[in-house]
């Protein structure tokens, strides 16, 4: 992947975000404070903004951008989680212009890893993990190059999001509402869905 | 959605100025940041106490800015955590060279911010140590959930814990003292009425005309059933008996109490419960020495309340009972 | 209606209950009555203060009831006046022998109920003065007419003479301190969302989701006209002008405001409306002395504000710092 | 008039202010704070009670027991108002069991007067005075005897309450309306015809 290329990623997935404002926050409502699409949009287009004013020239320093964007900006828990998330998926992309596909795998392996381990939650707990662990579990075994991999992945991720649904959260807010948070899709595994699409859109060449 | 602002984007900004306009006195805005500190800050080698999370929630925490209880509160979007950068911020402006305690309330977004926030303060050298705030008897406590949430309850820990390091303990002790009430403070609630996030602009639910969401948090989300709307009497009832069970309480045991308006709730009416849990507390045998009745901890223009207790020793008591002086809760005033 | 209550009839008489038993070191209720008095009284020969009127504004007015403010207030039915008879128990409570002060809003019920009192006590040799409240600049002001509504700015005039009652001013100073600050307080009050009386049972009137009630009073009613919901700097703008031009006031003037909400309204939002009220009085060179932000004359769970401002002289500015100890109004407070 | 006949006055008003006490509050809630129908009737109610309970044997009696009742139960602008009145229509009514009609008469006069000593409002300022005042001289100026004149009287009384509604209050809470006030029906107009409804019953003989 190159850094234009990582670049085009959070514009398509702050545009995404922006469009779908409204619906992460009613999915958020249902299970927990009304404020997911709200949180990230506010954070993305400041991403946005100082990218475009930075323009930084590698894999590292873009991601690092985003992340300290994202951490300052967002708050709540998708705030920290994607926050530390992409610091540690930062230690791993190099400090030039483009990267292989297995550094790229690494790089979210470091983020599934940072967000399990700041969260404390597993699959199943009906969360962005939800979406993340299978989608990375897909691209680290599958032997197709991630020009195929990455755009399957995209097409499952909103299925994974929306099998959230028949889950009971374990962790969040929405853990609250204890059997009551079943029946609701989780809105950070659907923006996280929405993340993959851009990822498969970038990477299988459609944007 | 009717709201007084200028905008949800700007609400919380400006109401922190708009609060420093009410009470210059007691608070100032680290320039550039959204953390309210002390106007005169505590002296040199005492404890200092931070707290905060999301806005909505008012008096919490800048109401309780001020001599004998925090140092400094973080302010982040409505029902939103602050950030990492806003709470280290606020650590720092708290430091006074003895420490800080970072009092949390137990909801994934705080306590995640919090902590990184920790780990940057700490990397700068600066003593920082974390309680958790979990009184919330309506969620069921269990190592493979969030466990409980920190709701009103918190307000206590602000209390003694500040109490307590005002008169210059350790910040081990200012922690030890914050997590005995921890152990021993618990709350539950219930809305009669939802309440709109301003970045949302609808009601966060709906319900019937005689329809009530049991066992709420402080963000608006729904409680842990909906039930139907009863007399003072028996909400004091069913929320005083999940209290007492959990801790449990026996005959004998003496009480602080907290009697919370979510915040469209009118005095009059926690007033009118105020008096059941003083019934309860006589029928139990459980003296009430402490009531505190008011708006401590909001979800915005929620209808509904919330009870906490804390059974009290004779340390607790003399912490509750220290001066304090703050834009929400002054005690000790002096006259004649 | 969904209200934290037993029942309608009860309501009052538990909330003065539950009042005694939240503030004890501040409150007693004189047995049998609807008054509520110091736990400490007075000394004799200080000039006592009564205020009151109906309930379901609190904490107006038992929560003016302590040191520097009241000696005891007299609570009606919500929004209805009280009779003479319990005027007059607040009459002989306050009574130390150096004549009582009667603060009433100048509402047609108030001013007859307390009249009947007062002449009730005088035939009982109680010196009393009354004073009226008509701070509402909303309201034409005419000899034809009820006159001005009383609202908000009473609270200012209860801690003015109340802090000179307190340093032993006699009754016709006490009396003429009042009547200056009536002289001087304008207020002006809207609704974003009407309340409901507990004994009615349905909202007082209802607003499309873009409408609010300019020019409110403090029982509910409809206001002197239906708008659109403007910006907090624009609500804030047009109560202010009102009031500047009412008293009217000149670039200069040293000013105390009060931004009060009237039950439903977070302190987020009054807080933001405080800065629109400092930005205003800034670009008109009126030093903002004194803020007070909070709930302090409410309409039950109305959700809106009201504005009132005091131009200072240096009595009312040092009146009005004085210390006081009231369960909704400490200043004073005493340590290190 | 005799004590019981006076006595059945406030039980029949006492039973219409009840019936009629959701449409007084709906009155007062258009143009005043919604609670005239329960101040009236929380009055009433005690009226009755200690009524029955004290037999007060006089008209001078009954009098003074209703209108210590109304002044210490009722509140607001109509519990002075009525409780004052009546104060004074006690020291014109005998301290025995019979009047004859001018005494009567007199003492609804005194009662007037008091009223509007006591609020300062004239006819036409949109209150209970637009209902008692043209009664009042209906009964003073007609030659016929009372049984005649004061059921003519109660036939006329709604009418009278019902025209409150063209004018612009000057006094009591419906004046802070303005001309807002114009259109509504006056609460207090309409319980004082109720009033005279109960006396042209009582008198009339149809109780
Ligand atoms: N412990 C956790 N681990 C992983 N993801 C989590 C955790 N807690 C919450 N989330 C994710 O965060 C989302 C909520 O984000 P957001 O609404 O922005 O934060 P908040 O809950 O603080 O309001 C949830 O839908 C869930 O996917
Ligand atoms: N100054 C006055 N003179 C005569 N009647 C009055 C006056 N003020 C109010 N009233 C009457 O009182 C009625 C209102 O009574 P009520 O609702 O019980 O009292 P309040 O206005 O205090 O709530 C009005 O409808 C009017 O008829
Ligand atoms: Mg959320
Ligand atoms: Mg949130
Ligand atoms: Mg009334
Ligand atoms: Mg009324």
């Amino acid at each position: 992947m190159t850094n234009t290329q990582f670049q085009q990623l959070w514009v398509c997935f702050g545009q995404a975000v922006s469009k779908h404002k409204d619906e992460l926050n009613q999915l958020d409502a249902a299970i927990g404070d009304a404020d997911h699409g709200t949180n990230l949009d506010r954070g993305l287009q400041q991403v946005l903004e100082k990218m475009q004013a930075a323009s930084p020239a590698t894999l590292q320093a873009t991601c690092k951008l985003v992340a300290m964007t994202l951490l300052s900006t967002v708050g709540g828990a998708s705030g920290a989680l994607w926050g530390s998330g992409l610091l540690a998926a930062a230690k791993v992309f190099p400090d030039t212009d483009t990267c292989d596909d297995k550094t790229l795998t690494q790089a979210i392996q470091a983020f599934v890893d940072s967000i399990e381990q700041r969260g404390k939650a597993v699959v199943g707990d009906k969360t962005m993990l939800d979406v993340f662990v299978p989608a990375l579990s897909s691209l680290a075994q599958d032997a197709e190059p991630i020009t195929v991999v990455v755009p399957e992945i995209a097409a499952h991720a909103k299925e994974w999001a929306e099998a959230t649904a028949s889950l009971q959260a374990k962790k969040g807010r929405a853990a609250y509402l204890g059997p009551r948070s079943v029946g609701h899709i989780d809105p950070g595994a659907t923006s996280s869905a929405l993340w993959w699409q851009c990822l498969g859109r970038i990477i299988g060449g459609s944007v | 959605m009717k709201k007084i602002m200028n905008s949800p984007d700007t609400l919380v900004a400006e109401a922190l100025e708009g609060l420093v306009i009410s009470f210059p006195q007691y608070l100032k805005q680290v320039p550039g940041t959204h953390v309210l500190t002390r106007a005169t800050p505590k002296p040199a080698g005492r404890v200092g106490l931070v707290s905060g999370g999301g806005s909505g929630h008012e008096p919490a925490h800048a109401g309780y800015v001020g001599y004998g209880m925090l140092d400094a509160a973080v302010a982040g979007e409505v029902f939103t955590s602050p950030t990492p950068d806003q709470v280290l911020e606020g650590i720092r402006v708290a430091d006074h060279g003895a420490g800080v305690l970072l009092v949390v309330k137990n909801y994934t977004g705080d306590v995640m911010n919090f902590d990184i926030a920790r780990e940057l303060a700490e990397a700068e050298g600066i003593k920082v140590a974390t309680v958790v705030v979990n009184d919330d008897v309506a969620v069921e406590n269990s190592s493979f959930t969030t466990g409980r949430r920190g709701i009103a309850g918190t307000i206590f820990v602000h209390k003694i814990a500040g109490a307590l390091a005002e008169q210059g303990a350790s910040l081990e002790e200012v922690e030890a003292v914050a997590n005995r009430v921890i152990a021993h403070v618990r709350s539950m609630g219930f809305a009669l009425e939802p309440c709109t996030v301003p970045q949302a602009g609808q009601p966060t639910f709906t319900l019937a005309d005689d329809e009530i969401e049991m066992g709420i948090g402080i963000h608006g989300e729904p409680g842990i059933e909906r039930q139907k709307l009863r007399s003072a009497h028996e909400l004091a009832q069913s929320l005083l008996e999940k209290i007492a069970m959990d801790l449990p309480l026996k005959a004998g045991d003496h009480l602080a109490c907290m009697v919370n308006g979510m915040g469209a709730t009118p005095l009059l009416e926690l007033a009118a419960l105020a008096r059941e849990v003083s019934l309860w507390s006589k029928s139990h045998d459980m003296p009430l020495d402490v009531v505190w009745t008011g708006e401590f901890m909001t979800s915005l223009e929620m209808a509904g309340a919330s009870l906490t207790l804390l059974p009290l020793d004779d340390t607790l008591r003399t912490l509750l009972a220290a001066p304090c002086d703050t834009p929400q809760l002054r005690q000790g005033v002096h006259h004649d």
